[in-house]
């Protein structure tokens, strides 16, 4: 079964040192962000404020942070969909999938199942260069969502897609979280997205970033599907944020 | 590219090779400066007949194949070191360009003092001598190295063989590539020094004497098989392997 | 009694002594008394003998005695006299040392060979001050030297004797011995220069093989120096141009076969030396010059 | 990395490095074959005070610095233009491993017949024997390119200068900086044979006659020397350089 | 003044070559799509389609195709702004922009002007990996904006920004518009965005590609604006798309 997976992030400072011209950047200050085991958090603010930056902190990639980051659990899984795909352009499209996972004909199967229902079943023996952006994207995702992750960070995986295309990936995640207890850490710039798949929307603002807003989300999915509430409590994001 | 098409610009580009070095010879024509290509593979029948050639090419390979390899690990693994972690970079790296300089006479003297006229003094020379040359080449590839994909690798867990190879090597090949290409062609250099400063067979030892008697035929004739030998390498082996690492290049 | 081990080049001139002695020990019936290690460059001769590969191997003195006086207890037994000459173009129209001046003059071996170093203490009764100052040397490899000579790029040469006398055979007029040199510079009788070095060791773990094979040496010396018939089986692996070549090289080597070692030959030497620690400085007998006649050697006869 | 700290961790480095030496040269205890430290000081400083040190380290960095730049400006042209142009790697391909392969006694021996034993005939042979290597090593780099940004150039109408400046060279850097350095090291080793070979002078010259002369002090004072100037380059030209061109590295 | 710039492609046909496993794509089969002078036509269409390589043939830098690009006047400037950004890593922000441009002062001033604008005017001297990716595809942006292009290609350019920053751009854009004649060819995946700022959305499906759906958007700057009007002409566009 999978583990707990709630996290707790501090960033006592995170500062980018001044280099050649380019002037010091301090992130963030005495930030403070708690996220429950299985829930789904999104994430919006302004570009360049240092979204991706926590993602890399949460995901331990970037250890160059006075603070810390406490998970419930040991060792959660992770599965980090990040900004650009980051797949492996010398491994096809289903290799660049598996090698994320352990080995084990199960694992393939699944795999492959997740390239299908991202509509990339006959992508499978193509190198990621000869795909176009949207499709090397739901590679990434494919890649993610395979690993079946405890805790699961996405940063705007859904752009570059028609909006058929990212409604059906919406679907699939919502499936994905519904099979396995999953914690999600979610940014996005569309606020619409945000409320019809967040328990909570964290609205950040700086520098130095701070939580300006945080919107709990107290939909069903029936009316996450119906315009009309997601609109209702998407006013209630973005009004505050503007 | 077939394998077909590759032979045939092979043979287009040596044979153009074969006719300007022909007409050379003809307007130079002093056969003892410049033999023509006759010449040298009447040279090369005799040496075949005799069976010099192939005795001698069969010990020359060995010692290139065994310093060829030596060094190409040892290289590679000190070159990745190197390009990775910068304390290693910073502790290595003046010792590196101290060997990649030290000249190829005072290594092999050295050996050849050292461990005395044998075998492995011979081959332990030649790699001495290249190991910096592999190293410093791998060392600016593993420098070079995407940061997005390391991250990618630390992330998904993937084990440290599994880094190594679908995530670090495949990002090194050019730098293979060219470390083996002119790693092959100093390897073979240096043997032929090594042979000639204390080993009583090879190429390079044939090639010293066929100097004293100024013999030019005889030793392009060598320098000719070797340089078949090569080419067979780089059509066999090198140029399918790059063909099959840059498959995925659009 | 094991063979002795000799380290010698390939296309040595040693080696057509070490094939007549073979070819005489077969013929009567014996095993040669050495095994040959052959090797392609004189560093590698010597890197042979100080590595311990060989038990012998072939040298000029000088260097023996510069590697004793350092420590080394070498031995030195002569085994030639053979030196080189100074060869012009075909149709030169130099006549004396005098007009080289302003000429480019090969020399084999570089700026300490023993040659060049004697060439210049003779010419220096010939011209006022050093040639070495007046002409413009050219250093090379003997096989590029004489190649040069033949294309014209340089107009004379002072290179070793079997290349010397290949220019002999193709007609290329020879300007002076060094045998003449020395004669000249009163250095009489000639001291042979060429021959084998060895450890002082060598005696204690092959004494007697040392005996024997130097009485080999004597003997195989005798038969060049008296029969055709020996010169005609070495004739094969001579790598000769041309008859004349093979004559040439023959009477050099014949003329080259030294006496037996006296008091005379070694006053001659040490006068030799001293010439030679005043000509080539430290840099050619090392920074403490001395003459130990202990260096030679010469077998109970 | 600050200069400071760069100096600060060289003088560690080859601090080890003499250590390491000493240590050995106490053990072994042959001072003729392995010299300590001061032993070679000592030579160095004869040289030095004689003057040959410097007069012939002039004239051998003299010919290694013109071989260098001549094979360093033709090899990268060549180079570049193989990796970018498959026609012209079809072509010229077979020729360049065949040069490639070329024993330098060839080279050298041909050229100093065909030109005369001058200084031209030395620099070219070192040039000539470089010139594959370089072009094999940049060849990679070239092949490697980055398509994405080429057609941007294009686009954007960028001027042959300005996009080779500013698109292909930045991304040859590594390149260029493992043929620069093997590349010196090469072309000096190189230069050792050819005044060996031919040349009245310069370190080549000396070595042999050390090496004749079996004065091992002598032979590793003069490798020291080259040794160091190349440390030198090393720190006050090639680092910085590269430190440089890689500040953009995130 | 700019020239004409309004463009014809002919496409007879466009077609990947199978390769290691790949299937072979044919994208485009006798597809034709005039680009009237001065205008400004979004495309739409599903992920994997063939968007970014019509793009690429109209620039000139996909050529390895049957039937030919057309323009009204002779090589039209042209300003893209690529899927990913494209910048020189080795190049600061500012020059990265300037590369594009003639030499000259004032294009230094405009560059300059258009970084500021885009929230980008402390980051000139930064070198691009050091930026976030919206970042990233601002300066981008810019490089595009600075050269005033007579045909502006835009690959999906408003991604990985907030709504508010997008917001801005897309005003600038409209700017840019109004001060020089400009024809564009806008490929997104959000039809609200489409129909904002398009004379012409052009919805594409396949394979091969035809032109599912042309509709004229005839709505005045100020209409644009408000929700209503949008969302009338939207539905128009993405119910006959779906
Ligand atoms: N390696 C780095 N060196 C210096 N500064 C950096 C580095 N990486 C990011 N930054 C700076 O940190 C800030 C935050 O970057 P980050 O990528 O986290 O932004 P973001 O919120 O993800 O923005 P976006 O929505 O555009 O992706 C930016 O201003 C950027 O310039
Ligand atoms: N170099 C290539 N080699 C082979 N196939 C390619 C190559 N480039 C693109 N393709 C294929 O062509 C198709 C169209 O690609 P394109 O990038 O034009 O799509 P797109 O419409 O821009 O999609 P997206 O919205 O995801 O960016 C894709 O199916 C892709 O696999
Ligand atoms: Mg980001
Ligand atoms: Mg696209």
């Amino acid at each position: 079964m999978a583990a707990m997976s709630g996290l707790t992030v501090e960033i006592a400072d995170k500062t980018f040192p001044a280099s050649d011209g380019a002037p010091e950047r301090a992130l963030y200050r005495d930030f403070r962000l708690e996220v429950a085991d299985r829930s789904f958090v999104a994430l919006l603010g302004p570009s360049g404020l240092g979204k991706t930056t926590l993602l890399n902190i949460v995901a331990g990639v970037d250890k160059d942070f006075r603070g810390k980051v406490a998970f419930t659990s040991e060792k959660p899984r992770i599965g980090y969909a990040f900004q650009s795909p980051r797949l492996l352009p010398w491994r096809t499209v289903l290799d660049n999938v598996l090698l994320a996972l352990p080995k084990g004909r199960e694992h393939v199967e699944r795999a492959r199942a997740v390239l299908g229902e991202m509509g990339l079943g006959d992508a499978e023996r193509v190198f990621p260069e000869r795909l176009s952006l949207g499709m090397q994207r739901r590679v990434a995702l494919a890649r993610a969502f395979a690993l079946e992750p405890d805790l699961l960070l996405m940063d705007e995986p859904f752009v570059s897609l028609d909006e058929q295309t990212a409604e059906k990936l919406r679907d699939l995640l919502a499936d994905l979280i519904q099979r396995r207890p999953t914690t999600v850490l979610f940014v996005t710039h569309d606020s619409r997205e945000a409320v019809r798949l967040a328990d909570r929307v964290v609205v950040l603002a700086g520098p130095p970033v701070r939580i300006e807003r945080d919107v709990r989300v107290e939909l069903t999915p029936e009316k996450r599907r119906e315009a009309g509430d997601v609109e209702r409590v998407r006013d209630h994001v973005v009004r505050v944020a503007g | 590219m077939g394998a077909a098409s590759r032979l045939g610009w092979w043979a287009i580009s040596l044979g153009a090779f074969v006719a300007v070095w022909w007409l050379a010879a003809l307007i130079y024509a002093e056969p003892k400066l410049l033999p023509t290509p006759p010449h040298v593979l009447d040279a090369l029948l005799v040496l075949a007949k005799s069976g010099a050639l192939f005795s001698n090419l069969a010990i020359t390979l060995a010692r290139v194949a065994a310093a060829f390899l030596l060094a190409m690990s040892i290289g590679s693994a000190l070159g990745i070191l190197m390009g990775m972690s910068m304390t290693a970079d910073r502790l290595l790296g003046p010792w590196v360009v101290l060997f990649l300089n030290l000249p190829a006479l005072v290594i092999i003297m050295l050996c050849y003092v050292w461990f005395g006229l044998i075998e492995a003094a011979a081959v332990a020379a030649v790699a001495i001598n290249k190991i910096p040359n592999v190293a410093v080449t791998l060392r600016e590839g593993a420098a070079a190295l995407s940061r997005d994909l390391a991250e990618m690798a630390a992330i998904y867990r993937f084990s440290r063989w599994k880094t190594l190879r679908h995530v670090i090597l495949p990002q090194l090949a050019p730098y293979f590539a060219a470390a083996a290409r002119s790693g092959l062609a100093l390897v073979w250099k240096i043997v032929l020094v090594v042979e000639l400063l204390g080993r009583p067979n090879g190429v390079g030892f044939e090639l010293q004497t066929a100097f004293q008697l100024w013999d030019v035929a005889t030793i392009l004739a060598y320098a000719l098989a070797f340089g078949l030998i090569v080419q067979a390498i780089e059509l066999g082996v090198i140029q399918p392997w790059e063909q099959a690492v840059n498959r995925w290049r659009r | 009694a094991r063979p002795l081990k000799i380290a010698t080049l390939k296309f040595g001139t040693v080696n057509w002594l070490l094939d007549t002695m073979k070819a005489e020990s077969e013929k009567a019936g014996k095993p040669a008394p050495f095994e040959r290690l052959e090797l392609a460059s004189t560093q590698a001769l010597t890197v042979a003998l100080q590595a311990g590969q060989c038990d012998l191997t072939v040298s000029d003195w000088p260097w023996a005695m510069r590697r004793r006086i350092e420590g080394e207890p070498f031995r030195f037994a002569p085994y030639s006299s053979a030196l080189g000459a100074v060869m012009l173009g075909k149709d030169s129209k130099i006549a004396s040392v005098k007009d080289l001046k302003g000429k480019k003059v090969g020399v084999a071996g570089g700026p300490i060979d023993k040659s060049w170093l004697l060439f210049r203490a003779w010419a220096h009764k010939e011209v006022e001050g050093d040639i070495a100052a007046m002409v413009e040397p050219v250093f090379g490899a003997p096989p590029l030297l004489n190649e040069q000579l033949r294309l014209g790029r340089i107009d004379a040469v002072l290179t070793f004797w079997n290349f010397a006398a290949r220019l002999d055979a193709e007609g290329f007029r020879r300007m002076i011995d060094v045998a003449d040199v020395m004669a000249d510079l009163g250095l009489k009788p000639q001291p042979p220069m060429v021959g084998f070095v060895w450890r002082e060791t060598l005696f204690e773990t092959a004494g007697g093989e040392l005996e024997a094979f130097f009485q080999g040496v004597k003997a195989a010396n005798e038969t060049l120096r008296t029969s055709d018939e020996a010169w005609s089986r070495l004739k094969p692996s001579m790598h000769v141009q041309s008859d004349a070549e093979f004559t040439r090289l023959r009477d050099y080597f014949r003329a080259g076969v030294p006496g037996p070692w006296g008091q005379a030959e070694l006053a001659s030497s040490q006068k030799l030396y001293g010439l030679l620690s005043e000509l080539g400085g430290a840099e050619f007998v090392g920074p403490n010059p001395r003459f130990d006649p202990g260096l030679f050697w010469s077998p109970k006869v």
